[in-house]
């Protein structure tokens, strides 16, 4: 929230640096990954443009969930049912472009989230059941489903629109999911930094008891966030759907962890009232180039697991280094 | 260093010696070379406007924070920092002014926290834990339930739990920061009994107030700081009020009992509650009606259920009985949220767990209750809202670096001046104010009940209760007597002047009727 | 026909069929000249091998094949990758992987429909496509891949109902240990299985069917196959799709005190082989020839760089194993001599 | 916190029931649950003595790690990585019993724990790297250790003795993993609730800087806890090594999410403070029974991904009914 108000003060860029520093750690550390494969890996391709849209296009699934995420922890709550609701809203919208064509589609993925989200939110505020129990079980019936009403089979999309605007094309040379990735995480800085809802959700996580003395109706700003990650990984299972031109249960698969990694590492605090979506979608992309750079350099799989648990923490450790006095 | 006279010295030694004590924090200098001497057998105010430095320098003190430089003495040895556990060696023992208590523990297990006594197993023993702790608060006169869990207590009683806990440590070095801001004139009573007590046994205790008679009635010797430097330190018989509090302001300030008495009230009946009990606690009554323009101090015991009624009117405890009639009209209020439309506010007694939220800045703490108003749009029109804080930080004499500071980065007293900050801005027709001006200051309190006298002269209705009684008497209309969950008896403040018109004797009388529970005679 | 009979007569056919139908042509039919060797060498080619999981002996051997014969072609791997069974991660391990433009890819898809854009887009760059097992929605042989290469897993199933028919002489009541997913391979398997039982052996009756969902799964398959035997109290024998689960199994009979229990599953993995070699639950298993068919695939890949005719479609015939011919089928699958865990186990 | 006290004060049954009832929910919930089987299954053999042992056994291994979770918790921090290290404890025993014989793989076992417990610490208590991300972190690479040294074999345990008392055994009718279980449960609940440093673990759950201005070495603490929660998930994969007779990488994967549900259906809080090991314990039972009862069902997998989650949710919401007031 600090940011854009620098400027209003008397500080030099040095100081303000200084002051936001920690919470730009995200930022140093995307820098140093991002340079440190350009430079060991420009001779295998991981500078051309092509991998360079991969990576975006990869990521662009992460990327969007980890929006809302940042909503959902910014509130003090978290959402474990993302992964499996990108399956379900894959497969539900797959199902319905072969009943009714795209429009069916679009609208099937999106009462999909909006249902599920119902749900989640309901059972959080009104039954006051922990999200963590409340998404985890959702978890398993979302994926349920969409196994059981798929006969756990893709479900192949053969129109043709549908994946253009939906993950599959691009505009110029420009992949429409990295437009997708775009404009939400445009939207969802605008809503969490400038706008009465996204104060009240930072309010709300920081501390329910004073947002609820302040005349806030925690409760319905909570099952707005749960609703608004549901349908953000609906989504995702409708980009999903396009990019893969199928419907199928598995896709998200273990979305979740890496969801709320990213908006971990981007600087969201686990615990609520703090936030930052700028900060999520870089962390997204950071995990999305150390993916990407550990197969281009040729590593097995093992190895992978290992260097990219080790580069998360070194990039951390690094960038922290120092501040440590404030602990 | 220190103002000592000769005298004094021969006569007690010198528990602890802090020398030249700086420290910053980021561009605020809390502290500059701040040197203090507390001595065995004495009681040491220290004092201080808001954001003097006081809790830093005791925070140094008991090892929980790092003076950037200078020096400690304790017993005998030299430091340049402690760390907690070091200092709860060297028999420094500390009442933390933001309480410093675990909320899902218990009263005993916090009061027996990090010292628990054992079984014979080397297991803690709980009952033992629980019976030690009920004969700690009966030797201090007050009762808590040494089983219930501190989120639950309300304030008073936590202020209560925290110095069982000093307590229980035997300390040799007793630190107090604002030990009294939550309690009632009987526990202070009961507190200095206990604190002369210790000091006859050999103690040595630091205290902190921001109410000045309890500082010449207690106090030994008084340091004063201002802007994080030492201003003065000697021998309590050396002030009068006066010199005391220009010492403190760095100016001369008018006291309460110069308050205008003039009545604001209008004949309007604003707001009238009939037989109003809680569904949390059964058995209460409460009925009384405000008028516009009219302030209702509310007074009472710990524990009468005075932030009770403030919850039930502002829709955030369930009512079990009873009627509220606002402007003619009987509602029912549900939320917070239905009580700001409706015109209300409240300023909560616990500001660092209903007032703040506390690591958001001065500005997104003040803008939150009135969001409605800071544009049409869904989006929050920022530039008002700067324009708001602002002005709120100046009118309250808020003390901070800048409107973007975190509110757990001011002090205590600061703190409290945002929550009233962040209901003023909402400009209700009525304002409840549950213990408002705790922790703040001398020069300011004169100002809040100024601005609440402003308020009511605008024809604004207010609540305002409070367990310092000198306020109440200067600052209400009418004063309403809780006990027991029930409102027991309204005293006109032209009834409590009959006689002699003293505030002295007015704030006596109340006390008297106060703890009786009722003027029954 | 006694299932002793029919299992050889399985050992001269292969009973699957490729993608568009073809008839299978017999790995040992695929070979390079020395000639066409030193052409490939020159050409210093790259391969990446793509799996769809990579949590099992099946696995790591098909990689070991492929290793083994790229080196021997001169051919360097460049990337090697796992997908977890989950298709959006093999979509971006391909199209990573085409950042660095291999000669050859190498893989099995998760999914033949969520996948085939991606190989699409290799196969419009020019790289050799050789497939493991299945291939991808719409590719046509030939054109759009060099070849595809698999075990006969119908076979496979065919072979591990029989084994499970010798062992319960033809009588007993049995349960399904299956992979809830639509995976090819193990779905042929399992329809093979079953449909050889339920043709051919009137008193095996099956009497449980139980789905797996993973990535656990030996625990997933333990905590079935606990489940079937508690509430089919005269249950005698469970087939496990592969070689994870059935380990599961095991346990599962271990703790029920099953010690008369008959397993028959798919893949010759150490452990299993170990419990066979102890006489222990495992009576029968149907193996897979992991290695040879990655170094089959490796040589079909080599076809490709030198747009030489490649068969369609190629099968490794299904492997019946016991007891008595265990470590010779060891040989026979890895190449190598059973490792002391399973020489030292037989009794 | 508080049952062991009641005693001391004059209440009557039902107050002590009303003031702790809603802590005891997952009791209620468990009880629910299990007569719902018991009346649906009896003739499917749920309640044979050998499914209610099936049982226990196929959840000792989530039960153990959640007692050291209830602790992580409780401290207010959380760890991802207590499957990925039971399953690289499986290996690095398996190949030490088949170096060194039992002691070496015992060793081995409990050397893996300590290691990684000590990084994790280190990384989170030292470098201030939240402990979601460390953890994280830590899954990848031991994971990858994991794969790695085994070469993604399994290993097989051949030694007799080993299975004997590490999982695989019965003493008497009773199986070794139900006493592991049991021992593990009884001295994590001795040390929450009854040791010096099982308060601490609270009090710095509870209010970090309260615990530290008590004079609590936090860091010191929250070290301990996440050792402990190490040792404990490398204790839980040698008893998955002795159970399986194998050490495997994939043993154990997943299990951090049924850990952590567990521990909260249990009671205990993901915010710190509070917490209950004999809660989480029949938190791991309940997931172990639904588990067990839908299979006897004969629903098929995506049927009982549905139930189980619903089931959880029913019990949650149901056992809540009529506290919601407090909310
Ligand atoms: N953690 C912190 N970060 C930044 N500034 C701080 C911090 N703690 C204290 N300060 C600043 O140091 C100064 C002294 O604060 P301190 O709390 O010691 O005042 P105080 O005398 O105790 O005031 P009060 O009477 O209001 O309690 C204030 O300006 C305050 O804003
Ligand atoms: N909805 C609620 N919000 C806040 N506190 C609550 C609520 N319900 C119950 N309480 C608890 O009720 C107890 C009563 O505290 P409270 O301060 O209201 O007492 P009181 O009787 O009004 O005392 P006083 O007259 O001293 O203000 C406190 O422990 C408080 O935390
Ligand atoms: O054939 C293998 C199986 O044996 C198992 O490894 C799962 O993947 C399949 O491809
Ligand atoms: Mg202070
Ligand atoms: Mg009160």
């Amino acid at each position: 929230m600090t940011d854009t108000l620098a400027a209003t003060r008397s500080e030099t860029p040095l100081g303000y640096f200084k002051r936001t520093w920690r919470q730009n750690i995200i930022y140093i550390g995307f820098i140093v990954v991002f340079l440190f494969f350009a430079l060991t890996l420009h001779d295998k391709g991981f500078l051309t443009p092509n991998n360079i849209l991969n990576i975006a296009r990869q990521t662009a699934m992460i990327a969007v969930m980890a929006v809302a995420m940042t909503l959902v922890l910014s509130s003090g709550e978290i959402d474990l049912s993302v992964g499996a609701v990108a399956g379900l809203a894959s497969v539900t919208t797959a199902m319905a472009i072969a009943w009714g064509g795209v429009p069916a589609g679009i609208a099937a993925g999106i009462m999909t989230g909006v249902t599920v989200g119902l749900i989640n939110g309901f059972l959080s505020t009104r039954l006051m059941i922990p999200t963590f129990l409340t998404t985890l079980a959702m978890m398993g019936i979302a994926k349920g489903t969409a196994m059981w009403i798929s006969g756990t089979a893709a479900i192949p999309v053969l129109d043709r629109t549908y994946p253009a605007i939906f993950g599959g094309g691009n505009i110029g040379p420009i992949p429409t999911l990295l437009l997708w990735m775009l404009a939400v995480g445009v939207i969802g800085h605008v809503v969490l930094r400038r706008t009465k809802f996204g104060r009240q959700v930072l309010a709300v996580g920081g501390n329910v008891v004073a947002a609820r003395y302040s005349g806030i109706n925690t409760g319905r700003i909570k099952l707005w966030v749960i609703v608004i990650s549901a349908v953000t990984a609906a989504l995702a299972g409708m980009l999903y759907a396009g990019r893969l031109q199928t419907g199928r249960f598995q896709l998200g698969e273990g979305d979740e962890l890496s969801v709320i990694a990213a908006v971990v590492l981007g600087g969201t605090s686990l615990f609520g009232g703090k936030g930052t979506v700028v900060g999520s979608i870089i962390g997204a992309l950071m995990i999305g180039v150390i993916n990407n750079g550990l197969i281009l350099m040729g590593l097995e799989y093992s190895q992978q697991l290992i260097a990219r648990g080790g580069i998360i923490i070194l990039a951390v450790a690094l960038s922290q280094a120092g501040t440590r006095t404030n602990g | 260093m220190g103002g000592y006279s000769v005298t004094d010295k021969a006569v007690k030694p010198i528990a602890v010696e802090m020398d030249a004590i700086s420290k910053r924090f980021g561009g605020v200098h809390a502290l500059r070379e701040v040197s203090l001497s507390v001595r065995r057998g004495e009681i040491h105010a220290l004092l201080g406007e808001n954001g003097a430095g006081k809790s830093t320098i005791l925070k140094i003190l008991r090892g929980v924070q790092a003076p950037d430089s200078g020096g400690i003495v304790v017993g005998g040895e030299a430091f340049t920092r402690l760390s907690p556990q070091l200092a709860r060696q060297k028999g420094i023992g500390m009442i933390f002014q933001e309480m410093s208590l675990v909320p899902t523990l218990n009263v005993a297990q916090n009061v027996f926290l990090a010292s628990e006594p054992l079984t014979p197993a080397g297991l803690i023993d709980d009952r033992a834990m629980e019976r030690r702790s009920a004969e700690i608060f009966a030797s201090m006169g007050v009762t808590v339930d040494p089983a219930a869990i501190v989120a639950d207590l309300s304030t008073g009683q936590q202020q209560l739990t925290e110095i069982a806990k000093a307590l229980s440590q035997n300390a040799d070095v007793l630190v107090l920061d604002e030990p009294t801001s939550a309690l009632t004139a009987g526990e202070v009573d009961i507190l200095f009994d206990l604190l002369r007590r210790l000091k006859t046994e050999g103690k040595a205790i630091v205290y902190v107030s921001h109410r000045m008679d309890e500082i010449f009635r207690i106090a030994d010797h008084a340091t004063v700081l201002r802007d994080g430097r030492l201003i003065d330190s000697r021998p309590i018989g050396e002030y009068t009020l006066a010199t005391l509090i220009t010492d403190i302001m760095g100016k001369e300030t008018r006291d309460l009992s110069e308050f205008a008495t003039d009545s604001t009230a209008q004949d309007e009946i604003i707001l009238k509650v009939e037989h109003l009990s809680s569904k949390l606690r059964r058995g209460g009554d409460v009925s009384f009606s405000l008028r516009r323009g009219e302030v209702l101090g509310i007074a009472g015991l710990l524990g009468a259920g005075r932030s009770r009624l403030a919850r039930m009117l502002f829709g955030l405890e369930p009512i079990a009985h009873g009627t509220i009639t606002l402007r003619g009209e009987t509602i029912a209020i549900g939320s917070a949220r239905q009580a700001t439309e409706l015109g209300l506010a409240l300023v909560p007694e616990d500001r660092r767990r209903q007032g703040l939220v506390l690591n958001h800045s001065i500005q997104d703490n003040i803008e939150l209750p009135i969001l409605k108003r800071l544009g049409a749009t869904p989006f929050v029109d920022r530039a008002k809202s700067r324009a708001t804080t602002d002005e709120l930080i100046k009118r309250l004499a808020i003390k901070t670096s800048s409107r973007e500071a975190a509110a757990n980065s001011l002090s205590g007293g600061n703190q409290q001046k945002i929550v009233i900050g962040k209901w003023l801005a909402t400009d209700p027709d009525i304002l409840i104010m549950d213990e408002p001006t705790a922790g703040i200051d001398i020069g300011s309190k004169g100002e809040v009940l100024r601005l609440v006298r402003a308020l009511a002269a605008e024809g604004k209705s207010i609540i305002f209760i409070s367990s310092e009684l000198a306020e109440l008497a200067a600052v209400s209309d009418r004063i309403a007597v809780m006990s027991d969950g029930r409102l027991v008896e309204t005293i006109d403040k032209t009834e409590l002047l009959t006689g002699d018109a003293s505030q002295l004797r007015a704030e006596q009388r109340l006390q008297l009727i106060v703890q009786r529970g009722g003027n029954n005679d | 026909q006694t299932p002793d009979e029919a299992l050889a007569a399985l050992a001269n056919q292969t009973l699957s069929t490729g993608p568009g139908g073809e008839s299978p042509v017999s790995a040992s039919e695929v070979s390079l000249t020395e000639d066409e060797r030193a052409q490939i060498q020159a050409m210093g080619a790259t391969a990446a091998i793509v799996m769809h999981y990579g949590g099992d002996d099946w696995s790591q051997a098909q990689i070991n094949g492929l290793e083994t014969q790229f080196e021997a072609m001169g051919i360097e791997v460049i990337a090697t990758t796992d997908a977890g069974f989950n298709s959006a991660k093999q979509v971006s391990d391909i199209e990573t992987i085409m950042a660095q433009s291999p000669d050859i890819i190498v893989s099995i898809p998760t999914d033949p429909v969520a996948t085939a854009s991606a190989y699409r887009q290799a196969a419009e760059a020019g790289v050799e496509l050789v497939f493991m097992d299945n291939v991808p929605a719409g590719f046509e042989a030939g054109t759009d891949y060099v070849s595809v290469v698999s075990a006969d897993n119908y076979g496979n199933g065919v072979a591990s109902a029989h084994l499970m028919a010798k062992a319960l002489n033809e009588e007993g009541k049995i349960g399904i240990v299956y992979h809830a997913a639509d995976f090819f391979v193990t779905r042929q398997r399992f329809d093979a299985f079953k449909a050889t039982i339920e043709e051919n052996y009137p008193g095996i009756e099956i009497v449980a069917e139980q789905g797996i969902g993973g990535p656990d799964f030996t625990g997933d398959a333990d905590r079935a196959a606990s489940a079937m035997m508690v509430a089919n109290a005269d249950l005698d024998g469970i087939w496990a799709v592969w070689d994870v689960p059935a380990e599961g199994v095991i346990a599962a009979a271990r703790a029920n005190g099953r010690d008369d229990l008959v397993i028959t599953t798919i893949d010759l993995g150490e452990n299993v082989a170990i419990d066979m070699a102890r006489g222990g639950f495992i009576k029968g298993l149907g193996a897979q020839r992991p290695f040879d068919q990655g170094v089959t695939e490796a040589l079909l890949a080599g076809y490709g760089l030198l747009d030489k005719e490649a068969p369609a479609y190629v099968a490794l015939p299904a492997l019946p194993v016991e007891q008595a011919n265990l470590l010779d089928a060891w040989q026979e699958v890895y190449s190598t001599e059973a490792p002391a865990s399973v020489r030292d186990s037989m009794n």
